[in-house]
């Protein structure tokens, strides 16, 4: 056959089979990013921790009235059961001491997102490196590791059974009332949770192929705990991580109501602003209500986009 | 006529969202009372599908089937969900591919044989345990009584397929489909399965379609094969003629790729290039053309058709057919 | 059953045919809590549980409560009143250098346990607690008696003070003589605390068998304290249990009881920690009455048609001064700027119940004592800045605690008064470093170990003589104010060496003047607190010394 | 079987030991050491060194640790300094209280959330599964104390159906048998009295279930969807089984491994939770009387807890491998 039908033919074929799609081996992370985009949990989540940050940030830049001044307290009597609810001057009305519960959830806001945050990241740090050490040993000890991981795993274990408000208590007890005990209690109550978390992650990927690869090639192991399973084994605990805060933000809200929270009432915490309003919730339930849906909302964020990244990224429970 | 007849069957996934993809594209096939029928192909050719359309098991989302499959006069399709019911397990039956995923691991063997009886048979208890016995005995399962005490996980690959199998007869169907029971097992194996199965059809009579890529297990078993190409067949003959005269491009490179011990030494294998996924669609042409050593311009005009270019009931969808034997073995490396 | 069929009959449908069963079920024992129809159960929530069931260990509201109702003393106050009267003794009187009392005893009284009342009986409870060993002499568990007879016939504390009680007599069947060593303005005041109740003697002989413990970390009550059955008084009531676990104490009317008997025939006691907690419960119709009301709930539950009446004013809150956490406070230019800062009127006008008054003086102005000319330090923002200047103590930062988790009837919402305080000083100027404690024992300990440079505390009367309010704390040297004015303590203990009531009387105003002159703290105010019954309930005459006696209530 | 037993048991005796050593240092470390704990800051020297000496802190540290380790062992967890009562006896007073009510929100939580899950995964995208999937998420952030308020709110002071607080309506005076107020109706016939203390749990058993239930919502969903497209529920449809069988056999029974294994854990959580929501009914529990240890700073009590707690965690979850080692037959055998 002749050379010129022979190269269109081929041309004619090639531009058939360009049309269908070919498989793209696209990596996890952009695959689960894919899927978050296309996800509404994930999106609303996104948008409330969006709102809730920036009240955070800008909020006490724009409050009407300092949230600690009792300006109108001789409007509000407590002890008649006489309060001031919304009105021109103060949108969310006034709390029990004559002060503007506008600016008091605006400026909670971030006192609520600092206790949420920093506890986190307190349970975040410490459980990575319990966590991480065992996995590390488990993983790439021999036998002498796997022992010393059964050992801190004892220990989690031990932690786990705890009530997260014993810790807590027995934190404040240590340090004194504070809103610093607040926060380490919180956070000591994730260490465990992270430890575990991260340890599984890094078992399962300490089997997989290309560890036994790594090792064969006689790659330091170290460097393969640091550069291949830990970066691998990331993705559940950062998930947990955007779980945790908002479990942070309840549990820092629980233990206020505990009388546990921060020493000085005046300034405005959700949890706090919650707890103290439970007395008066007959006559002025909104000053519960404010902080208690703040809070819901709040935590309700987090947990959309924890549970979405979550589905992102176990291909489980996607479908 | 035949037990059952599969004309222009069509299956399409998707829908929503994501592009609709032809998983089965107008098959067309019949298996009578008694006779093996073998459905070949690589993976992903869509014999699967077609088997688990027949048996109404695959999962209703996003899914159109066309076409129609008559078992016994009757359309499957068109069929109430119930009469189905009625129907899988007691008329027609499946074998499925892995043993062990396909066993519950927290229901005793027993208990999964029995179930069947007696949704089917009516039968209970006793009669029913004693029965499930005979049954896991007739698949060759030594001191079947204890095995009916035992979790999947305690079996043996092999006795997992024959349980399995002993399942699929329980209620003597008339057609019995096997999708690859024999993929996941080792060799030895392998042929004591294809043995039993063999003997299950000699004895009951049963209609057999087997699914199956392994064209040694064809020749073993079927009396008729369908050879299956990207949701078509494309070519369709008795079990001799097919291994006598691959007649289809495609065919006869599966033929040929088979290492043959009469074949002089030293001489080299010849696969066929690419994979499945290099396909052109059937709209343009004939999907296997970008695979194919002896595809042409015309191989791009259309669908080609069934035409029968060798011999009466050798059905071929070809352009540019292998006509002479002779070109079978000096295939271009 | 009465609660149980009205909720069977609201509840979920599902429950309905349990409920029928349940009710099927309950008839027989229908009648031991309910006469025809009529309630005959009333059940009054308190704030904490009883710490025991014998009122000589106890020296807290809650257990007072209790005990008051099955203990009687010799002498009692006036239902509703503060004046004396005659409790188990009929009339009593006292030698002019009050040292020696005689009783003339109440005839045909019994003990719950079918004992007599008489004279013996009465020299058995005392030297009893004279005779205590061991625990019993720990001031956690006698503080009582501590207070008012001082030690014991063998003291094993050095910290123990004198004992100033000397003997009882019985001169015969029905007079009993008490003599003490010194006068004591404690007397006879004293002789009406529930904590000097008189026990059967019978029930004495079961105590003195049983020993309290105390292993290193803490007292273990006498077994007899925590269950009833031993314990037996005269008292309208007698308990007749003790259930821990759901937080409750029964007590039954005791029929032989020699005054008017109880008008209701089961009596129950229920613990329902918090303020809302309690509310809800009488809204919801599950107890009859309850204390400690939050001021902010009074008027609410009055709209309910509630009765919610308000004892009599007799309690004292105020700002305590520790000169030894903070030297600046040993200027009293400091202290004089503290208390013109805070702004009294409103704390009374917004948190205090009311009827609440701005207090001028330690001591509210319906005790015997009280002085009509006393210094005065009203709210004045400016003065204060002032005083700090010439004190050279502009920049004053001031630790200030505040109990968390606690209401006193003296101190609703601790930290709301806190809070507006803290406005206040630092209105003046003053910075407060803000300290929240647990009311006990953190805040309790650190008040009066002195640790706290400013504090909030107060006091709810015993009995009405002034002495037991700033006696408590101006007699001497004490952590909790740190300082050392022999005009004061002089001042203070002047009175309580006197036998007569009205040279005292005088002697107190004085004391008041001097006090009130050196400022070692600063009264806020005097509040009554309420007492919640439900709409169908005649509440008993609320007192002034929280002593309300139930045998009074009873159901419209 | 037995030997798992055995060998959890034995896990046991480290994890307490650990958790001892810990409680020891942070008695330790309290401010001033336990005799200030004790004694409150007002202690004179004197005093101090009295309760050190009777609790035998002038030894040397092991000694102190072996016997705070003896008395554990005796159950001697030392005296509440608020009811000074044996802290040990006051946990068995109470413990009734608070088992009653775990069991009974685990219950709720169980019978629930199990169906909701399984029925949202069925027609998954569906109104029931979105209702059920947000649902659960809120259930989780809301605040225990604050729904324990609300539900009280509404259900006890508006609607008067159940009681508002307590464990039991004073008008019943039930015998007291084993301390489990429900059991006891039963066994003495008073079922009045099981009938009212089941009214009293009620509320506090659902504000406690709340979190449970949301997790197992979720957790059944989650472990039916991936059940649902496995190979042997396919077998199963091929045998044309009845569809309440395929459901019942081959799906639920292999979605329920996961979901027993989370109800163990969350009892944990459970616990905390009660502390919070036993206070807000006044319920004679643990719980509340952990709250007011809390705000009391009973030490002795507090420290046996954690200890007990520790306790019924680690064999609540030997049971809970047990269940899980009788459903899932693999187990059993390695």
């Amino acid at each position: 056959m002749s050379v010129a039908t022979k190269t269109d033919k081929i041309q004619r074929l090639a531009e058939l089979t360009a049309t269908k799609e070919t498989s793209t081996g696209a990596s996890l992370w952009r695959e689960a990013f894919r899927r978050l985009k296309s996800s509404k949990m994930a999106i609303i989540g996104a948008v409330i921790i969006a709102v809730f940050v920036v009240i955070a940030i800008v909020g006490p830049y724009l409050t009407p009235y300092a949230p600690t001044a009792q300006t109108w307290r001789g409007e509000v009597f407590p002890n008649q059961g006489k309060f001031v609810g919304p009105r021109g001057e103060n949108w969310f009305g006034l709390d029990h001491l004559g002060r503007d519960m506008f600016s008091r959830m605006l400026v909670g806001a971030r006192q609520t997102l600092l206790v949420g945050v920093v506890s986190t990241l307190i349970g975040l740090v410490a459980g990575f490196l319990i966590g991480g050490l065992s996995g590390a040993a488990a993983t790439l000890g021999g036998e002498a590791g796997k022992r010393v991981d059964s050992v801190i795993m004892r220990f989690i274990d031990m932690m786990l059974a705890l009530p997260s408000l014993l810790l807590a208590v027995s934190v404040a007890a240590v340090m004194g009332q504070s809103l610093t005990t607040v926060m380490i209690a919180v956070g000591v109550v994730q260490v465990p949770v992270f430890a575990r978390l991260l340890r599984g992650s890094m078992l399962a990927q300490g089997g997989a192929d290309y560890v036994l690869a790594a090792q064969s090639l006689g790659v330091r192991k170290r460097r393969i705990v640091t550069s291949q399973i830990i970066p691998n084994s990331l993705s559940p605990v950062i998930v947990q991580a955007t779980l945790s805060l908002a479990t942070a933000i309840i549990e820092a809200a629980a233990l206020s109501y505990l009388g546990l929270g921060n020493p000085d009432p005046a300034i405005p915490e959700w949890g706090v602003m919650l707890a103290q309003a439970q007395r008066f919730f007959d006559n002025a339930p909104m000053m519960a209500v404010y902080p208690a849906v703040g809070i819901i909302i709040t935590a309700l964020g987090f947990t959309l986009l924890g549970e979405a990244m979550r589905e992102a990224l176990d291909p489980k429970l996607r479908g | 006529m035949s037990l059952l007849t599969v004309d222009e069957l069509t299956v399409t996934f998707g829908g929503r969202g994501r592009k609709a993809s032809r998983a089965v594209d107008g098959v067309s096939f019949e298996v009578d009372q008694g006779q093996v029928v073998g459905l070949v192909g690589e993976s992903g050719c869509g014999k699967s599908v077609t088997s688990l359309a027949l048996m109404g098991l695959l999962p209703a989302k996003g899914l159109t089937i066309g076409g129609r499959a008559e078992f016994d006069g009757t359309d499957l399709f068109t069929m109430s969900p119930s009469a189905r019911r009625d129907l899988r397990g007691s008329e027609m039956a499946m074998i499925f591919q892995d043993p062990l995923s396909s066993l519950n691991p927290v229901v005793p063997i027993g208990v999964q044989v029995t179930e069947i009886l007696e949704r089917h048979r009516g039968m209970k208890g006793e009669a029913a345990r004693k029965e499930a016995a005979h049954l896991l005995d007739r698949v060759g399962i030594p001191d079947p009584t204890r095995r009916l005490k035992e979790y999947p996980h305690q079996l043996s690959g092999g006795m997992r397929q024959r349980a399995l199998i002993a399942m699929a007869v329980a209620c003597a169907p008339r057609l019995l489909i096997a999708d690859e029971p024999t993929t996941a097992l080792d060799v030895t194996i392998q042929a004591q399965i294809l043995e039993l199965l063999k003997e299950l059809v000699d004895q009951e009579g049963t209609a057999l379609l087997m699914i199956t890529h392994d064209l040694g297990v064809v020749a073993g078993l079927c009396d008729q094969v369908n050879v299956l190409y990207a949701g078509k067949v494309v070519e369709s003959a008795g079990r001799r003629e097919l291994f006598a005269h691959p007649t289809h491009p495609y065919a006869h490179g599966l033929l040929g790729s088979i290492p043959r011990l009469d074949a002089p030494r030293g001489e080299p294998l010849n696969p066929i290039r690419g994979s499945i996924n290099d396909r052109i669609a059937w709209a343009d042409g004939c999907a296997f053309a970008p695979r194919c050593d002896r595809y042409e311009m015309g191989c791009l005009s259309g669908t080609p058709q069934l035409g029968e270019p060798r011999a009466a009931g050798h059905q071929v969808r070809c352009v540019n057919p292998v006509l002479d034997d002779a070109k079978a073995e000096e295939v271009p490396a | 059953m009465r609660i149980f069929k009205t909720r069977a009959a609201r509840a979920i449908t599902a429950a309905v045919a349990v409920g029928l069963i349940a009710t099927g079920c309950a008839s027989e024992r229908d009648s031991d809590n309910e006469s025809g129809g009529k309630k005959d159960t009333f059940v009054f929530a308190g704030a904490g549980d009883p710490g025991s069931l014998d009122p000589a260990l106890a020296s807290d509201g809650e257990t007072f409560r209790v005990t008051r109702q099955a203990f009687e003393a010799l002498l009692e106050h006036e239902s509703g009143g503060t004046k004396l009267v005659g409790g188990l003794a009929e009339t009593w009187s006292s030698n002019d250098a009050g040292t020696v009392w005689t009783f003339n005893l109440r005839k045909g009284v019994k003990f719950h346990d079918g004992e007599e009342f008489n004279a013996a009986a009465v020299c058995a409870n005392y030297d009893h607690w004279f005779n205590w060993k061991g625990t019993y002499q720990s001031s956690a568990v006698s503080y009582y008696w501590q207070t008012i007879m001082g030690g014991f016939a063998k003291n094993e504390d050095p910290e123990t003070p004198e004992a100033n009680y000397k003997s009882c007599t019985a001169k015969d069947e029905h007079t009993a003589v008490i003599e003490v060593k010194q006068p004591s303005a404690n007397l006879p005041g004293g002789f009406s605390l529930n904590a000097l109740a008189i026990h059967s003697p019978k029930a004495i002989k079961e105590y003195e068998k049983q020993e309290a413990t105390a292993k290193g970390d803490a007292i273990t009550y006498p077994k007899y304290s925590q269950e009833a059955g031993t314990v037996a008084g005269t008292g309208p009531y007698k308990i007749v249990k003790w259930n821990k676990g759901n937080k409750e104490v029964t007590l039954e009317r005791f029929d032989d009881y020699w005054g008017e008997k109880a008008k209701i025939k089961n009596l129950v006691f229920r613990t329902i920690d918090t303020e809302e907690g309690r509310r809800q419960a009488l809204q919801a119709g599950d107890i009859d009455g309850y204390d400690l009301v939050a001021p902010a709930d009074v008027k609410t539950l009055e709209n309910e048609g509630y009765v919610v009446p308000t004892r009599g004013v007799f309690n004292l809150f105020y700002v305590g001064m520790s000169q030894t956490a903070n030297p600046a406070l040993k200027k009293k230019e400091v202290r004089q700027a503290i208390a013109q800062a805070i702004d009294k009127e409103n704390l009374v006008k917004t948190q205090l119940p009311e009827g609440g008054k701005v207090a001028d003086q330690f001591m509210p102005d319906t005790i015997q004592g009280y002085s009509k000319n006393v210094t005065q330090y009203p709210h004045d923002p400016a003065k204060s800045k002032q005083l700090l200047k010439k004190a050279g103590a502009q920049n004053l930062t001031i630790e200030f605690c505040y109990p968390t988790e606690v209401t006193r009837p003296y101190m609703p919402a601790p930290q709301d008064l806190f809070e507006l305080m803290k406005a206040d000083l630092e209105e003046a100027g003053i910075k407060v470093k803000p300290k929240a404690m647990k009311w006990a024992p953190d805040y309790l300990d650190a008040t009066e170990a002195g640790s706290c440079a400013l504090h909030m505390l107060g006091w709810t009367g015993d009995f009405n003589d002034g002495y037991n309010f700033i006696g408590t704390w101006f007699a001497g040297f004490d952590k909790q104010w740190g300082f050392k004015d022999k005009r004061v303590f002089d001042a203070v203990n002047a009175g309580s060496k006197m036998g007569k009531a009205e040279e005292r009387t005088a002697a107190y105003q004085k004391a008041n003047e001097v006090i009130m002159d050196y400022l070692p703290g600063v009264p806020i105010s005097s509040s009554p607190p309420a007492i919640a019954f439900g709409k169908n309930v005649n509440p008993p005459k609320v007192s002034p010394l929280t002593q309300e006696v139930f045998a009074e209530a009873s159901f419209k | 079987m037995l030997r798992l037993v055995v060998r959890r048991l034995l896990q046991l005796i480290p994890t307490l030991l650990g958790l001892s050593v810990l409680l020891f240092l942070w008695l330790d470390r309290l401010p001033g050491g336990p005799a200030s704990a004790i004694l409150g800051e007002k202690a004179t020297e004197a005093e101090v060194a009295r309760i050190n000496r009777a609790l035998g802190l002038d030894q040397p540290v092991y000694v102190q640790y072996w016997r705070f380790l003896k008395r554990i062992a005796e159950l001697d967890l030392g005296t509440s300094t608020q009811t000074g009562q044996p802290v040990w006896d006051e946990f068995v007073l109470r413990f009734p209280a608070t088992v009653e009510l775990s069991l009974l929100a685990i219950l709720i939580a169980v019978a629930v959330g199990v169906p909701l899950g399984y029925f949202a995964a069925r027609n998954r995208g569906g109104w029931l599964d979105v209702t059920a999937v947000s649902g659960s998420l809120v259930g989780i952030c809301i605040p225990v104390f604050f729904l324990a308020l609300i539900l009280k709110g509404i259900f006890a002071v508006q609607l008067g159906i159940f009681p508002s607080y307590g464990r039991q309506d004073t008008g019943i005076n039930a015998t007291d048998v084993t301390g489990f107020a429900v059991l006891d109706g039963i066994l003495t016939g008073e079922f009045d009295a099981s009938w009212d203390a089941i009214m009293h749990l009620i509320l506090p058993a659902v504000a406690l279930a709340s979190i449970p239930l949301a997790v197992i919502v979720r957790m059944t969903r989650a472990s039916v969807l991936e059940v649902q497209d496995e190979d042997y529920v396919r077998t199963a449809e091929a045998k044309g089984l009845k569809r309440s069988v395929v459901r019942s056999r081959h799906v639920l029974r292999n979605a329920m491994l996961p979901v027993v294994t989370a109800v163990g854990l969350l009892t944990g959580s459970l616990l905390s939770g009660a502390v919070l929501t036993e206070s807000v009914f006044s319920f004679g529990g643990i719980g509340s009387f952990i709250r007011t240890a809390i705000d009391g700073r009973d030490y002795p009590v507090l420290v046996g807890f954690i200890m007990f707690i520790a306790m019924v965690y680690v064999l609540i979850n030997l049971l809970v491998d047990l269940a899980y080692s009788l459903i899932d037959p693999r187990v059993r055998v390695h």
